[in-house]
């Protein structure tokens, strides 16, 4: 049996996965203090762009993104596997071509600031 | 063991029969057994067998937790016969075969399909530096003796199977009893044949089969943790991939 | 009945079995192997084996010196050659086994380490914590696993040897997961079957450890040697006679009476030592015959601990300290915990005396050749005279390495030479084993249990050949014996299925122990004198002039077993007195 | 002792869409797996406020007000809870990844473990901070 290709994705699942446990509650925290009227300062318009528009801001949005999207997608291709979604070829293929157009949709839009 | 202490408790047990040659399906037989607090459930069926039932079929050798004959499902959870003290259960004790094997007779499953895994990893050693005995042993610290010694206790109860819910839907996995034995080689100093090992446990049949569900550690009697094993061998075979194929001048 | 023609057939996978297994396919890489067990091998009583095993290392010990353990510890029992060729090839075997991959515990220098051992004078036992036995077993069943030429027959129960002019030619065994017969023709045959412990109530032992190899070999025509050497390991927990190892005491547990007085001092084996600084060969570290026996004495005076389970000691390992215990002895620990509700760290538990080892078996040559030609033993089944009347602990984990390892070797010159057998002949007699476990699975009419006459043979050992015997009380078990071997031909199977049938196997060991238990009665009745394991009340001086001498017994039909006797082998050491005292040193 | 082959094993099928009904650690297995419907659904929705970001302060505004609906605000306490949860079970596991040995001995898992819990307290009061909360 030849060797799986799987480690390509389970770098960046775990990577991801130890990424978004660190601070994906307190990333929810923040949007849902905003939600409830509660705005951090972050969230103005004018601080939050120049922070996206540095280097530093653009590489952090872009590795948060691009790993949680990928993490993600590779557990849920494995979720629906365990609800009996048997067609996991399939599957894998959906989930993993979302994630690789939100990469790239991370990638435009913070070329655009 | 003082007769009088018997029947200090009477305890119900529900246990799984199953006749291939009378039955067309398992079913549960009652029984009410007279026990003693401080025996474990392996004594209460070696009690059954003796006095009430001779033809109810199960294995066991050791009744100290090693031979790894006499692991079943007591209450729903794998566990080893010899193991499962009384006094941790209530008076009605469910007992079936493990979970995840085929029923030869009872409480007996067949085995082979594990045993044929564990001879697939290739669970000796491939020695990297060659030598005879009589040059001697070769020589391993304390602590490179500790990085693998977890990984060695496995006593091949095969509980770690019946809790996998990957394996139970998957029967081809190789599973974590045996990838833990093939991760134990290949973290042992003496061992060269890790490359060999890779080519069975790096598969899809192998450890990515694996969700890192983690009820193998959590049944597990011998604290082999064999989560951590499979887990230590995905991190492993991702470096490997990625030196394979972007940077094979480093390896093969 | 389907035949399954192989070179060499072996019965057993424990260690004894994988061992000469292994050395088969390396040696002799041509022959067909047949690797038959009634259990998986890793489930083979081997991986009981706690303490470890004894094989000169280190630049402080020699040769000589194993061998004056060996042999003293043996009461000069000991064939002197077997002795010798055992201990040398002691240390080549355990360094084979360290190339295989067994986890040895190690110095901090890399190289491996050793710990005392009760009547060893050196240091000189190889351990894997206390887990050496199984980790033995499981390096050799894993190791065997790369050779292609091992065919293994799992869960196959062996219940005759098929016997034609005058060599041993295959046997016949039961699929237990189909229940049929099958004939396993074979140029030779090795029976590695390991003990009997389970003839007795309170033992260490398996469930497998009935004896079948000893009784196959014995009902062809073997003599089984030394059978009346029983050996009882001081420490078994009281309830479940699980085994603490004698590395309990090694590290430095110390036996307390209910005064908590230290009193294996007054059998001999004084004068007291530091309490956590163990002596060698003195205390707690004497031999297993010596401290069972003293224990025997404590409960005679009344100076016994009374437990739930019967008169106890103490053993007490609590100034060893939690760190320690944890790292030497972890299993003790769990153990204790499960089966007592104890925690040694924390507390003293009783012990008892428990039935743990049998010096006695098939007879062989140091070969491992029996008297029948084609046939070969070894382990704990076989009797090649190592052990004498009393075995050192960790000197059989050893023994089932090289003599396993040998028997293979004699087997494969054996096979070389071997003639091709009379079909005709071997046909008749495996249907003539076929028809007699048919008879029994097809009986209906019998009033006799299994369960029932089971316990009545093993009370009636613990009566009679416990570790102090009186010829009244062996006549009595010798008597009660031959009655319920009359008595097995009227027992009843409930279990009529074919498909892994326990009650049928359980009925063949019974049968199995009881031609074992007659042959421990008979050749006890007839030692009149007290010799290492084997200790009289009625005759308690040791007889050079009578009994330096094994004891034979010869399989006699329903009759009980005749009994002869060979002359041991002496090359230098000439019997003298075990001092287990430390006062002269 | 019969000639005949009585061996029928008998396999129990493993109910494939609702097995992990049988036991509770499975549940707990499935509810740690279904983190990941809500961590990505965030993932998204933190997709869609870079996309608003990059248009200009109103579509920014507008996806500020957006959160503020009551579905909104009901999703991400559900996410929050999952994403809690995730956390907890990724360090409680993560030593088994990252076996460490200090010495001789083998570290136990609570090293590790702990480690990340520590980490994960800093780094989160570190981003409020950041964030201007306090
Ligand atoms: C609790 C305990 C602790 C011990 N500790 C030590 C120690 O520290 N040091 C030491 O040196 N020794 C120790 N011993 C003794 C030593 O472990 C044994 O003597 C040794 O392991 C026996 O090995 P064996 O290969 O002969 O038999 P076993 O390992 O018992 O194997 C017997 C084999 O024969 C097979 N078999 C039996 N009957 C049949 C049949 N009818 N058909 C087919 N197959 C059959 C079984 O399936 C099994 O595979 C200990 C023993 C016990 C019980
Ligand atoms: S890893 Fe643990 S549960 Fe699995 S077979 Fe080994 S000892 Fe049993
Ligand atoms: S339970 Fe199964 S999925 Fe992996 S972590 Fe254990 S093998
Ligand atoms: S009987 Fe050996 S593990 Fe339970």
């Amino acid at each position: 049996m030849a060797k799986s290709n799987k480690p390509i994705i389970w770098g960046t699942f775990a990577a991801g996965g130890e990424l978004v446990s660190l601070i994906m509650p307190v990333l929810i925290l923040l949007t849902l203090l905003a939600a409830t009227g509660h705005v951090p300062a972050i969230f103005g318009y004018e601080k939050l762009h120049a922070f996206a528009a540095g280097w530093f801001g653009k590489l952090a949005i872009f590795v948060v993104l691009f790993l949680s999207l990928w993490s993600q997608a590779h557990r849920l291709r494995i979720t629906c596997f365990d609800f009996g979604l048997r067609a996991d070829g399939l599957v894998a293929f959906v989930m993993y071509i979302l994630a690789a157009l939100g990469s790239v949709a991370t990638v435009v839009y913070l070329a655009r600031i | 063991m003082s007769d009088n202490r018997l029947a200090a408790r009477q305890i119900e047990l529900e246990v799984l029969r199953y006749n291939p040659e009378t039955d067309q399906e398992p079913k549960f037989q009652n029984y009410s057994v007279p026990c003693i607090n401080e025996w474990c459930v392996l004594d209460a069926l070696n009690y059954l067998k003796d006095n009430l039932d001779p033809t109810l079929a199960y294995r066991w050798s050791c009744h100290m937790q090693v031979c790894g004959s006499c692991g079943m499902m007591i209450n729903g959870e794998p566990k080893l016969a010899c193991k499962a003290m009384l006094r941790d259960y209530p008076d009605t004790i469910r007992i079936e075969p493990l979970n995840h094997f085929p029923i030869e007779r009872d409480l007996v499953t067949v085995a082979d399909d594990f045993i044929a895994k564990l001879k697939r990893v290739k669970p000796y050693i491939i020695p990297g530096e060659k030598r005879v005995p009589t040059e001697g042993e070769y020589k391993q610290t304390p602590a490179q003796l500790k990085r693998y010694r977890q990984f060695a206790m496995c006593i091949n109860c095969m509980l770690c199977y019946a809790a996998c819910p990957e394996y139970g839907l998957q029967p081809k996995f190789i599973g974590p009893a045996a990838i833990s034995l093939a991760h134990r080689y290949n973290i042992d100093s003496r061992d060269g044949g890790r490359d060999e090992r890779q080519e069975e446990i790096a598969t899809d049949e192998g450890v990515w089969e694996c969700t890192f569900v983690g009820a193998c550690s959590e049944v597990c009697p011998k604290h082999v943790d064999p989560a951590a094993a499979l887990q230590q061998v995905k991190a492993a075979s991702t470096v490997d991939w990625y030196l394979e194929h972007f940077m094979s001048w480093v390896k093969k | 009945m389907e035949t399954i023609q192989t070179d060499v057939a072996i019965i057993g996978a424990g260690g004894a079995g994988l061992r000469a297994a292994i050395a088969l396919a390396q040696e002799a890489p041509n022959l067909r192997i047949a690797l038959i067990s009634k259990v998986y091998p890793m489930r083979s009583h081997t991986c009981a084996a706690e303490g470890g095993a004894a094989g000169v290392i280190k630049p402080d010990d020699s040769f000589d010196q194993h061998f004056h353990d060996t042999v003293g510890g043996g009461d000069w029992l000991c064939d002197q050659d077997a002795v010798e060729y055992h201990i040398h090839e002691a240390p080549k075997e355990l360094l084979q086994l360290e190339h295989w991959g067994c986890p040895w515990n190690r110095e901090p220098d890399g190289s491996v380490a050793v710990r005392p051992f009760g009547g060893m004078k050196i240091k000189r036992t190889w351990f894997a914590a206390d887990k050496s036995g199984f980790h033995i077993l499981h390096t050799l069943f894993q190791t065997s696993l790369q050779f292609p030429k091992i065919e293994r027959y799992d869960e196959y129960f062996a219940t005759d040897l098929l016997v034609d002019d005058g060599r041993c030619q295959g046997l016949t065994a039961i699929e237990m997961r189909s229940g049929q017969m099958r004939r396993f023709n074979a140029k030779a045959v090795i029976i590695a079957g390991g003990g009997a412990g389970r003839m007795f109530p309170f033992n260490t032992n398996g469930a497998i450890k009935t004896g079948d190899g000893m009784a196959l070999a014995y009902r062809a025509g073997v003599p089984l040697k030394d059978m009346e050497f029983v050996q009882y390991h001081p420490t078994g927990l009281p309830n479940t006679g699980t085994l603490l190892t004698e590395a309990c005491r090694g590290e430095g547990g110390v036996l307390l009476n209910k005064d908590n007085y230290r009193f294996l001092q007054d059998y001999g084996m004084g004068p007291e030592t530091p309490k956590g600084q163990p002596v060698l060969k003195t205390m707690e570290l004497g031999p297993r015959d010596r401290v069972s026996q003293a224990i025997w004495g404590e409960i005679q005076k009344g100076r016994a601990v009374k437990t739930d389970w019967g008169d106890c000691v103490w053993l007490d390992m609590r100034h060893l300290g939690e760190k320690k215990i944890d790292e030497r002895l972890p299993f003790v620990r769990d153990i204790c915990i499960s089966y007592l509700g104890m925690d040694p760290v924390k507390e003293m538990v009783p012990i008892r005396p428990v039935v743990h080892y049998m010096m006695g078996g098939i007879h062989t040559d140091t070969k491992a050749a029996t008297s029948l030609p084609g046939l070969f033993a070894a382990g704990e089944c076989a009797c090649v005279s190592i052990n004498g009347a009393n075995r050192l602990g960790s000197n059989s984990l050893v023994e089932i390495l090289v003599f396993g390892r040998r028997a293979g070797l004699s087997a494969a010159e054996y096979v070389g030479g071997a003639k091709p057998g009379n079909d005709a002949a071997l046909t008749a007699q495996a249907d003539a084993s076929q028809a007699r476990i048919r008879e029994l699975f097809m009986r209906n009419q019998g009033k006799e249990s299994i369960a029932g006459l089971r316990k009545e043979m093993t009370d009636t050992m613990e009566e009679g050949c416990g570790i102090y015997r009186t010829q009244e009380g062996l006549e009595k078990t010798s008597k009660k014996i031959s009655e319920l071997r009359r008595r097995y031909k009227e027992i009843t199977l409930h279990d009529k299925t074919n498909v892994y049938n326990t009650d049928l196997l359980t009925a063949l060991e019974l049968g199995n122990m009881l031609d074992c238990a007659e042959a421990v009665a008979v050749s006890g009745r007839e030692r009149k004198e007290s010799r290492g394991a084997h200790q009289r009340l009625d005759y308690t001086a040791r007889d050079d002039v009578k009994y330096l001498k094994h004891s034979m017994a010869y399989f006699n039909g329903l009759e009980s077993p005749r009994i002869d006797y060979r002359d041991v082998v002496i090359t230098k050491s000439q019997p003298g007195v075990r001092d287990y005292s430390g006062a002269k040193k | 002792m019969g000639e005949k082959m009585s061996r029928r094993p008998y396999v129990r099928e493993v109910p494939p869409t609702t097995w992990y009904f049988r036991m509770p650690r499975y549940m707990r297995y499935m509810v740690r797996e279904v983190t990941s419907i809500f961590i990505g659904i965030y993932t998204v929705i933190m997709l869609v406020g870079l996309m608003r970001l990059s248009e200009g302060p109103a579509q920014w505004q507008s996806f500020l007000d957006a959160l503020k609906s009551p579905g909104s605000v009901t999703f991400q306490v559900l996410a929050l809870l999952f994403a809690l949860y995730n956390s907890f079970t990724w360090f409680n596991v993560a030593p088994k990844a990252l076996p460490l040995q200090f010495g001789e001995d083998m570290a136990p898992d609570s090293v590790v473990a702990i480690g990340h819990y520590v980490v994960w307290v800093l780094l989160s009061i570190f981003i409020l901070f950041w964030a201007g909360v306090f």
